[in-house]
């Protein structure tokens, strides 16, 4: 298929991918798909990491600038550090697109894979499997943007359903993380033996949940919902008796792909839109049995709606997942 | 004598940079016989010391270890432990370097038997303890072996660690200046034990300055200078004063003090208690006066020179320095009056390590030379090649690190810091300490042809070199003064009664 | 000397000594008034397991604190086992077996190159394991490309990991010994406590750990009194190696995965737990009775504050007063202290 | 001795001296080469910039390093002004200034508590830095309760703060002056590079750095050489506190907002410059000269290898391995080095 200049000469193009963020599995998978996506549009990626210095991040899309480059994705980030720093790419004529991180700027496409409605579905399942009112351990570290997010549908829903009792509130981000959460977690079970529900909006903050639930022999009176998903939560979820109910999740990967698709679009000169939403997709215990998904390969390819978001995908946009 | 040699060093060299210290040692030490090593400040006598204790490589030679009922073998130390095995056993200069601090003097006492190979695996506290009193009985050791070293005083840190190295029944005994800081009754300790080693056959290498040390045990005297010897000596009556003429390459000769009189005096001190329990001290220090105060280890003769320097507080009494009050609240504050100490000890408390002599020498005056807080470094390093040049520190250049310097160029340096500046009152705790004859004699020289415009105040417990010094000698004794004497027609034996807190003290 | 002033003399030995130990059962005291079901079998067993994988390397990093030195590499050495034992057995399918024996080499050969670059090449003890746990901090992600290993992953070449955790192994994360009540103490506890007990004992009452402290106080008075200080140094940094990847087979037990993490907070609580061991019983210096209490004390003082509801920064808060004020009270009574 | 041995010593003291200098221009000359526009002025400024903060970090620990000292609490220190800079700003509603002078004073204070506890209460430096780390981390989260601070957040009690970051404060983190090429060097280039000669002036030419240096390496002799020690010590530690408080003044400036997540890294990486610092011209001991060439040193490395697109592990790993290379080149060669 004839793609749009400047497609149609392979490596004509350069892009930058500026990290804020970048150790784990979420962000490798994101890179990876970024990468993918750029293979297959014949696209030059430079990867720029400020592996969480929030000032160096916005000093690397000054780089990116001087690199030359025709347009740039900015992944995680302060909106407060960023913010300028996008201006000034615009600026230079360089087209951006930011994912994760509000850079408050009507000419760049937000890509997002909103967390409310992460958490959102999580919580609608476990109104669905435990009824309206159950006592709840929370898992939740304030100042994370996404945690923040998910946070708001939280306290959205404990508004609406009364019968929500949030017995505890818990979490740290000490490494490794989930080896942390399960300490804490275990203390407050102690505490709270009738704790029916843990929702831990974080893949991580959940395998910790589950550790603690397991140690303390409470897995088949404990339902843990959470958001995000890895092979390593397919495996801890299938697990006979897994307290591990629910997930929503979108796929990185995909995320990564509409990022760079959705840039490809501004340079082709589409408009992909101001924000580009990848839907999330609610993930059970029971789908993984039913369907025995047992890693993120097999979850792509038995829930196509995980593999796959047609967001930023005009005709003569490649799919790197086409084999 | 010469067929019975149990260790031999041939030809033995060694090179720090491209600074040849040892230019070919040649030395036999004999079974049942003490052989006394003389040397001047960097002659090389540590260095040989260290090489043959396995802690030095050396640059060339040989040394063997000789036996009646093995052939002579080979001797190359690559560890100190590997010497100890070879019952070859050293006692440091540095008495740093023998005793461990925070451990207990139990522990200190069998720290070889406990690093060596064959001892059991389990330490058992009630086991080492009575090892260590084994150990400690046998020198007439009475110290408390569950203190802790850092709570001992240099002198019994330093039987703890001469102590344990009597304990090997070594076949080679090494002793580098064991009594720069033991008490004469101490020594007379030291020396009987060093007696019975001798009569068992152990053949002892024994250094030092001190010239009574060395009569009252050399059986052979070996000159070294320069890093080569110079004589050996061992046709009785060994002639000392060749010895020490080969040691320094020309003959010393000793003037006669003059004892001066000063009408000016510089500090007062009324009423001083500087202990518990003990008398007051009176005391008046004259302008151009040199005075030593002598007394057995331990009297407070430290305790003293801290008081006047501002280190400690007195429990009551005044002082009155230039006509005024004087009550430093520190040590800057008594230097700032113009009152300067030469602390004893100088590893512990006279060293900065990681400064060059340079460094160390202007340690003090910072504020006198800099301007707005900026070192003026050509004044420093004017200071310095000044010393160097006067006290004759033996080193390259006034950059020269201080770990670079013999144990007496290091003493020397640490004067050198204080004399560099004038002072209205000049304390001097053992300034002698490891210094050579000569040196000291020439410190001595300096001090007393620098002695006007300032009191000076010197704090020894060798006898002799306050008799070389001092203008007038006090006696102190437990933490007070017991007499005075002025340096002409001194009743010795009076001193020494009152040194040794004899009847005199009761009738005071 | 009055008799009052010897009796206030002996009160102030006494608290410098006890203080410490008096502090933490007022606080289980309080903790057990206060928070519901701090009282229980379960829950001390439970704080044991919490400091178990933080106290096994507290008790390795006192080794190099008896020897006068420091090991910033163990957080990074306990993740890097971790991986390695998530490595050994899903990529390459290897039993548990070899997998720990892996870890174990790892922490050894860690052990090794720090002590050898410390010993030998004398590069400064902190530098020498900064950069050490730099190094591993990056080696640990190479062979995964940063991922997370775990059952069923891709690896950067698009195969899938098939291998699985042993169930030996993940017995040692999971299994638990009855102990008066069935199923209660948890396999990760008793290793904390026979470390812990062996290295007391190691230090305490073997010629070996009294010369470590020798070689602490004074390197050149041992080496003269003819202690082979080099190896005693090296040893003490393999001990701390060692039982780092000790703590990271524990950590990949119980996660049943190979985690991306960089192991900072495992170092700095484990550190925090062996320096508070030098106010234990009044010691004011490393000891290994006193990481396991001071390990213990923090366990108890999280696992209280959580049960509290007590939010996560406050936790860090009190960690560090209570950290502050025992030793407050440890040196500036005791009068000692140095490191 | 032969000539041609004096020529090998005095080639050996040049390696010493220098070999780090010109390792660190081989690695320039490399990346010049083998990544596109490494040299550029803007280039050279962005690595400025990049190691600015943990420079000026670094910075203060070397004088904690000097008295022989150490300072675990400056990273703690950091982000507590930045956090403090924030809440001043936007949720008091003050001005810049305010902003400025409180975290400056928060700095001292902290250096002054760290002071008192090393040196009147004698707990040893790493302890006590230790708990004040903690005891920072927890705090500087508790009146927000743990979120991070904007403009617009809604607080505790569910009031809105709505406070501005001032204009002059932002130009802290963003005004760059002209140089030149207009634009070009950042405001916090310019404090890093005046604190550095500041610093490096004080320590080496004047009478009250040379007596700290004294200090560090006998306290004693350098209390009878006159020096009133404690005050000496005290004072390393307030300028190491103050020095971390200006490093989260830029922090703030740059990020425009207090964020919790940020600033974690400080610690170890401003750690990691000044030991590099060590290496350089063979000083073997803490200065200021070396702790700028140090953070220079990693910024050129990261900058190089995130333009030869080396994922970030591989970074931790290349700074470790130089890190260990380049210091076992200088302290084994130069036979000195104890820290
Ligand atoms: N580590 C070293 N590096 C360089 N030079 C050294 C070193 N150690 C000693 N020297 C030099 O070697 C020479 C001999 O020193 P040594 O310590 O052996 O003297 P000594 O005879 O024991 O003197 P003293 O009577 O003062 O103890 C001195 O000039 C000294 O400066
Ligand atoms: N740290 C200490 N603890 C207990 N007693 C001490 C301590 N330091 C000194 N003393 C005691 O105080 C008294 C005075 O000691 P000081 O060191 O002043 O004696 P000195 O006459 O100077 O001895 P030296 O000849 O060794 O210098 C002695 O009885 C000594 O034992
Ligand atoms: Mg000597
Ligand atoms: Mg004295």
């Amino acid at each position: 298929q004839d793609k749009p200049a400047p497609f149609d000469k392979p490596g004509a193009v350069k892009i930058a991918l500026v990290r804020y963020l970048s150790t784990g599995d979420f962000f490798q998978a994101y890179l990876s798909g970024v990468e993918a996506q750029a293979k297959a549009l014949g696209v030059d990626l430079r990867v720029l990491d400020s592996r969480q210095d929030a000032a160096l991040q916005a000093d690397m899309v000054d780089q990116a600038i001087a690199l030359g480059v025709q347009g740039i994705i900015i992944q995680h980030g302060l909106t407060e550090s960023m913010k300028e720093a996008a201006q000034r790419a615009i600026d230079a004529g360089i087209k951006v697109v930011a994912f994760d991180v509000n850079v408050e700027n009507p000419k760049i496409p937000q890509i997002e894979q909103s967390d409310r409605d992460l958490a959102r579905l999580a919580l609608e399942q476990a109104i669905k499997d435990n009824g309206e009112s159950w006592k709840a351990g929370y898992v939740y570290v304030a100042g994370i943007a996404p945690l923040d997010r998910r946070n708001e549908t939280w306290v959205d829903f404990k508004k609406k359903y009364a019968g929500i009792n949030e017995a505890a509130m818990f979490g740290t981000l000490d490494n490794p993380i989930a080896n942390s959460v399960a300490n804490q977690a275990r203390s407050v079970l102690s505490a709270n033996p009738d704790i029916k529900v843990m929702f831990a909006p974080y893949d991580e903050f959940a395998k910790g949940v589950k550790i603690a639930v397991d140690e303390a022999g409470f897995n088949k009176d404990i339902k843990i919902y959470s958001a995000d998903i890895s092979t390593s939560d397919i495996a801890a979820m299938r697990e006979p008796d897994s307290a591990w109910a629910a997930t929503a999740a979108t796929n990185p990967a995909v995320v990564g792909q509409v990022s760079v698709r959705a840039l490809a679009q501004l340079l082709a000169g589409e408009d992909p839109g101001h924000n580009v939403i990848v839907p999330p997709t609610l993930i059970t215990q029971k789908d993984l049995i039913d369907k025995d998904i047992k890693n993120m390969e097999d979850l792509s390819a038995k829930l196509p709606q995980f593999a796959h978001a047609d967001v930023a995908m005009p005709a003569w946009m490649p799919n790197p997942n086409a084999k | 004598m010469g067929n019975d040699a149990v260790f031999r060093v041939d030809g033995l060299r060694k090179s720090f940079g491209h600074i040849e210290v040892l230019g070919g040692v040649s030395l036999d030490l004999h079974a049942g016989e003490v052989t006394v090593l003389m040397g001047a400040n960097g002659a090389g006598k540590s260095t040989l010391v260290k090489i043959i204790s396995g802690v030095y490589e050396r640059g060339g030679g040989t040394m063997q270890l000789v036996g009646q009922d093995f052939a002579p073998q080979e001797f190359l130390p690559n560890t100190p432990a590997e010497a100890i095995r070879a019952g070859v056993v050293t006692v440091h200069q540095n008495i740093n370097d023998g005793v461990v601090a925070d451990l207990d003097v139990a522990t200190n006492l069998t720290l070889d038997r406990l690093s060596g190979s064959g001892a059991p695996t389990l330490f058992n506290p009630g086991r080492v303890r009575r090892e260590a009193k084994a150990v400690a009985d046998r020198m007439g050791l009475a110290i408390d072996l569950k203190a802790r070293i850092s709570d001992l005083s240099l002198a019994d840190r330093q039987m703890v660690a001469i102590a344990r190295a009597m304990a090997h029944q070594p076949k080679v005994l090494i002793l580098d200046e064991p009594t720069s800081s033991l008490s004469s009754a101490e020594a007379d300790r030291l020396f009987a034990l060093l007696d019975r080693l001798r009569e068992h056959g152990v053949a002892i290498l024994y250094i030092s300055h001190r010239m009574s040390d060395i009569r009252r045990l050399a059986d052979r005297v070996v000159s070294m200078r320069d890093g080569v010897i110079s004589g050996v000596f061992d046709r009785k009556p060994l002639d000392y004063e060749g010895a020490v003429n080969a040691m320094l390459g020309r003959k010393i000769h000793l003037d006669r003090i003059v004892a001066r009189n000063s009408a000016k005096p510089v500090l007062t001190v009324d009423g001083l208690r500087i202990a518990e329990g003990a008398k007051p001290i009176f005391l008046t220090l004259g302008d151009g006066e040199v005075v030593a105060i002598t007394g057995l280890v331990g009297v407070g003769k430290t305790a003293l020179a801290e008081t006047l320097f501002g280190v400690r507080k007195p429990l009551s009494g005044t002082m009155v320095l230039n006509g005024k009050p004087y009550a430093p609240e520190s040590t800057g504050e008594a230097i700032a009056a113009g009152v300067f100490l030469v602390a004893k000890d100088r590893a512990d408390s006279g060293i900065v390590g990681d400064f060059n002599i340079q460094e160390n020498i202007s340690l003090p005056f910072h504020k006198r030379m800099s301007r707005l807080g900026v070192l003026k470094r050509r004044i420093e390093r004017a200071a310095a090649r000044r010393q160097i040049q006067e006290l004759g520190i033996v080193c390259r250049s006034e950059k020269d690190e201080m770990s670079a310097l013999s144990g007496g160029n290091q003493q020397k340096v640490m004067v050198a810091r204080w004399m560099s500046q004038a002072a209205r009152l000049f304390i001097l705790d053992e300034p002698f300490q490891g210094v050579d004859i000569s040196a000291r004699r020439d410190i001595a020289a300096k001090l007393r042809a620098s002695a006007n415009g300032r009191a000076t105040l010197l704090f020894v417990t060798e006898l002799d070199e306050a008799l070389e010094t001092a203008d007038r000698i006090l006696v102190m004794s437990e933490q007070t003064i017991v007499g005075e004497h002025r340096n002409a027609d001194i009743d010795l034996e009076r001193l020494l009664a009152e040194v040794a807190g004899g009847p005199l003290h009761s009738a005071a | 000397m009055s008799s009052g002033w010897v009796r206030m003399a002996a009160a102030r030995d006494h608290a410098i000594r006890y203080g410490f130990i008096v502090l933490l059962f007022g606080l289980i005291g309080y903790f057990a008034i206060a928070a519901d079901g701090f009282v229980s079998p379960q829950s001390a067993v439970f704080i044991f397991q919490s400091v178990a994988i933080t106290g096994v390397l507290a008790l390795g990093v006192t080794a190099t604190l008896v020897v006068g030195g420091f090991d910033l590499s163990i957080g990074s050495v306990a993740t890097s086992a971790m991986m390695a034992a998530a490595y050994v057995m899903v990529v390459l399918e290897q039993n548990a077996v070899v997998a720990v024996v892996a870890c174990l080499l790892i922490g050894a050969a860690v052990g090794l190159i720090n002590g050898w670059l410390i010993v030998y090449m004398r590069v400064p003890d902190l530098l020498a394991t900064l950069g050490m746990m730099f190094l591993l901090v990056g080696l640990q992600r190479i062979p995964t490309e940063g991922r997370s290993i775990a059952t069923g992953m891709t690896m950067p070449d698009g195969s899938v990991a098939n291998g699985t955790f042993g169930a030996g192994f993940l017995a040692l994360g999971r299994h638990r010994f009855d102990f008066f009540i069935p199923n209660l103490i948890p396999v990760s506890v008793v290793v904390l406590l026979v470390l812990a007990v062996l290295i007391w004992f190691f230090l305490e009452y073997t010629r070996f750990g009294r010369m470590m402290y020798a070689v602490g106080s004074n390197e050149r008075a041992a080496e003269l009194a003819g202690a082979p200080v080099k190896a005693y140094k090296i040893w003490a940094y393999v001990i701390s190696g060692v039982f780092a990847s000790i703590g990271g087979i524990l950590l990949a037990a119980r996660l049943g995965r190979g985690d991306i993490a960089s192991g900072n907070n495992l170092l700095l609580d484990a550190v925090a737990a062996a320096l508070i061991g030098y106010a234990v019983l009044g010691a004011a210096k490393p000891n290994a009775f006193g990481t396991a209490v001071g390990a213990v004390f923090v366990g108890v003082l999280l696992q209280g504050l959580t049960m509290m509801n007590a939010p996560y920064y406050t936790q860090d808060f009190i960690k560090g007063v209570v950290l502050v004020v025992a030793l407050v009270f440890t040196f500036a009574l005791s009068g000692r202290g140095k490191r």
